[in-house]
């Protein structure tokens, strides 16, 4: 069901937790099946330094949000916007379609941390 | 492997497995034609029907029809007795708890001009016997209740159903896919008309299941051809299977109590360590009127997919009706019933355990357990109160 | 024993049972969960559905729906056809020699508000394709007609029915029962919609058939319930089952031609020893587009059940659609539509050959028959002519 | 399905053909399956004598026939003529229901010849 990717993902998590002197925080959770992602980035000089989460959900939700804190390392706010949760998706070597939600719930929070600028 | 989901399928036995084993290669014939081959492979089919009917408590081995799964059994109650009986009304009766294959024939059933009320259950998944004959009207045709649920092991008071809806003309089916092998079953004791069952859900093969349906009552069949099963049910009998259920259920009843009672201790034992070791988890269905094997659980802050593939990675193989395991990503309609808030029904998991585990698995499984749900925890962002 | 019966059924296949057995005891898990055991169940379901795609030359694996028999097969296909495309139109065409797999799914259609066509056919059992054609009108949804009849052998036109129907929006199914690897069956030549076979007539298990149905196709299911085979077909997959019909239909592929020709020269020898022995002996069903194994007589002055009993006492296995063996009295429907005088269709006896039969078997079979028709005719009271 | 009795009556028919100066004969046939059966009775002062019989049909119409022929031997006509087929069929060790016409046919057909007094 899971690729190898996520798999590894899921049971090795990258970039767990809360990042010191953050810029960005964001948490956000899928209303319909109940997935909560949080996401903390420090941002200097328009490079994301430092990107951490927390996740509750599905491996699909844990993976994602690890892959994607591993992918959006060293990138300008601009290269990570461009990202999309298809890239994640691809990057996590596919998800089942049912998951995918997973991968934008991550993608959307993200954002949502690097847009807000400041920590809530 | 610690195979730890008994109520999602089992093993098949190898004395079950061996009981099969000459209907494959050497009594092959079709129980159909007169030749000699032909009436030996019939008496295989008409014992396993007798040695059925008996463990059911059925008064004639005419009563059981066999089918290929409990999904048909099921169907063929739901949607062939109630089709079957149209003209005395199009009101069916059942719970939200029920099997897929009894809700989703109910919807059929709706699609086709029925009423079906689908009445609540209690936070431990128990109907109301009175809430039943209430919902009864001069329509009602059929009720069905299952005798014990799949996810949360509760058992239904369908006996005390039966004693209410005595003499109001009104068919009673069970599901008793959960039930037979594992706990009493008596069509008669229960006063059910019809009742189903599959052998894998007892260490009987895949593929094959039975329809108790009493004397006498009518039942529109979903499967027309050369007529076999009394024209209940046609097509060529899968006699291997056929003989593996029955000899499944020799098995499943004979120290039925005996292990019952093993399997009782061992899941009590689970339960406990588990809850005793986490702080926010809950048994789900009733304390003690469950089935004996079930132990299942919700846990606040993990997730129950993400459980059982941390499990799944020691070897242990449970079960989760969390909205991430389901392509609706809805929790499962009887997590919802039960009334449980998104959140905790987001971490339900469910271990059935069978005759072959041991107490050092279930130790096992309740250490992994424990340690998953810390680990998630651990990943989980820190609730805000 | 010698086994002349396997339009009936057949001995599953040593290898067969050999790819069967891990399913039973080791990969037993359920394949809809999602732990690494299911996986693995998943997996053999996915390569079955795989291969059984690839031999029948359909263009997806989900083309195929497994189900429980060639009955299922062809009541999902039938009723599920008929039932899902009712706004379309409200008629069937069939034939007059189909299985009651098909014929006893149409009397249902019937009773609930469907017509019904049931052509006849000549004197070989052919059916017409332009009679076919012509029996479709404005409402016509499906039409049905099987790729090879069980009881006298002959093939029916399939491909030219599609080519005449092509375009016009009219759904074809063939019951292909008795074709599925033991001659050419590759559905993007024949051009139908949906086509059913069963493994336990190709050496595979009995209790397993499936169903093809062309991508984009909507079909009514069955069976109601957790959502298996794309929701067409809910139960709990019979994994051993679907791994023993995909592995039987890869070894009735492997080297079909080569067994076809055996068995048409066996075949051929038992029929000329029979007529060349026996006056009034004639076959029936057509002399040369018929099945490979299947030799079908009519004797007068011997009634079918008499002769088969006669062989039985020999060990000689065989079949019978004379009256006496139905109980309506009545002879086959097959042999009737073959416009057969009564006296003839009595003696009414098949002999189908399979691949474990020997020159010597159907030697001593002929032989055996023979004096069996001797016997019987000297017992009868002689023609007042 | 079949009774050891029946297989053995059809296996072996007993007092098979034409009966040497033969009083009675008749031969019925039943319209609806297409069996056939025939007797011949030799009936010398009330008794009957010698019957023989000849028959098409299933083994359940072949075997009636025979253990018929076997129990009238040495009847008179009175008591032949109470003999039904349930008696018959009980003779046989029973018969699957779908075949008791078998018996039936063999009783009238036997009553029939020892009606009819001259052979046709
Ligand atoms: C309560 C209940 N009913 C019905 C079924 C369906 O049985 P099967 O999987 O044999 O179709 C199951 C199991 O899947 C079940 O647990
Ligand atoms: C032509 C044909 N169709 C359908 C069937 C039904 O298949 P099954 O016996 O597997 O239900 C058979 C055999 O019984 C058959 O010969």
């Amino acid at each position: 069901m899971y690729s190898p990717i996520v798999l590894d993902h899921f049971h090795h998590p990258r970039h767990v937790g809360v990042v010191s002197a953050a810029t960005g925080h964001a948490r956000l959770e899928n209303p319909v099946c109940g997935d909560v992602v949080e996401f903390w980035t420090r941002v200097v000089e328009d490079r994301l330094e430092e990107v951490g989460f927390r996740a509750f959900g599905c491996a699909a939700a844990i993976a994602s949000a690890s892959m994607l804190a591993e992918l959006v390392r060293g990138l300008s706010s601009r290269e990570v916007l461009t990202l999309e949760a298809a890239d994640l998706v691809e990057a996590l070597g596919g998800l089942p379609p049912s998951k995918t939600h997973g991968a934008a719930l991550a993608v959307e929070t993200l954002r949502a941390a690097l847009g807000e600028g400041v920590i809530s | 492997m610690i195979y730890l989901d008994h109520a999602a399928t089992t093993p098949v036995a190898p004395e079950v497995l061996e009981a099969m084993l000459p209907y494959f290669t050497r009594v092959y014939a079709n129980p159909s034609n007169v030749h000699r081959p032909s009436l030996e492979a019939r008496r295989a089919l008409d014992q396993a029907r007798q040695g059925v009917a008996g463990h059911l408590g059925a008064r004639q081995a005419s009563e059981i029809v066999f089918t290929a799964s409990g999904t048909e059994a099921d169907n063929l109650a739901v949607l062939g007795l109630a089709r079957a009986h149209r003209e005395h009304g199009d009101h069916v009766v059942t719970t939200r708890i029920e099997h897929h294959a009894v809700l989703h024939a109910c919807d059929q059933l709706e699609r086709e001009g029925f009423r079906v009320t689908r009445l609540p259950v209690d936070e431990w998944g128990r109907v109301d016997p009175q809430a039943v004959l209430e919902a009864c009207g001069p329509g009602t045709v059929l009720v069905s209740v299952m005798l014990a649920n799949n996810e949360i092991g509760s058992l239904q008071p369908v006996a005390e159903i039966a004693e209410l809806l005595r003499g109001r003309g009104i068919l009673l089916h069970s599901d008793a896919v959960q039930a037979v092998g594992h706990i009493p079953v008596d069509v008669g004791q229960l006063g059910v008309d019809a009742l189903s069952l599959s052998a894998h859900k007892f260490h009987g093969p895949k593929g094959v299941g039975a329809l108790y349906l009493k004397t006498g009552i009518r039942v529109e069949p979903l499967l027309f051809g050369g007529g076999q099963e009394r024209g209940l049910r046609s097509g060529t009998e899968n006699v291997p299977g056929v003989v593996g259920l029955a000899r499944a259920l020799d098995l499943a009843c004979a120290g039925r109590e005996e292990r019952a009672e093993r399997l009782r201790t061992l899941r009590n034992r689970l339960v406990e360590r588990v809850l005793g070791e986490l702080p926010d988890a809950h048994l789900t269905g009733h304390p003690e009127l469950r089935l004996p094997g079930t132990a299942s659980f919700v846990f606040e802050g993990a997730e129950g997919e993400s459980l059982l593939l941390q499990l799944d990675r020691k070897g242990i193989c449970v079960s989760t009706g969390s909205a991430c395991s389901n392509a609706t990503l809805e929790p499962s309609h009887v997590l919802k019933a039960l009334g449980l808030p998104l959140q905790r029904a987001h971490g339900s998991l469910r271990l059935t355990l069978g005759r072959e585990n041991t107490v050092e698995e279930v130790d096992q499984a309740a250490q992994a357990l424990v340690e998953a749900v810390r680990r998630l925890r651990s990943l989980a962002p820190r609730s805000r109160s």
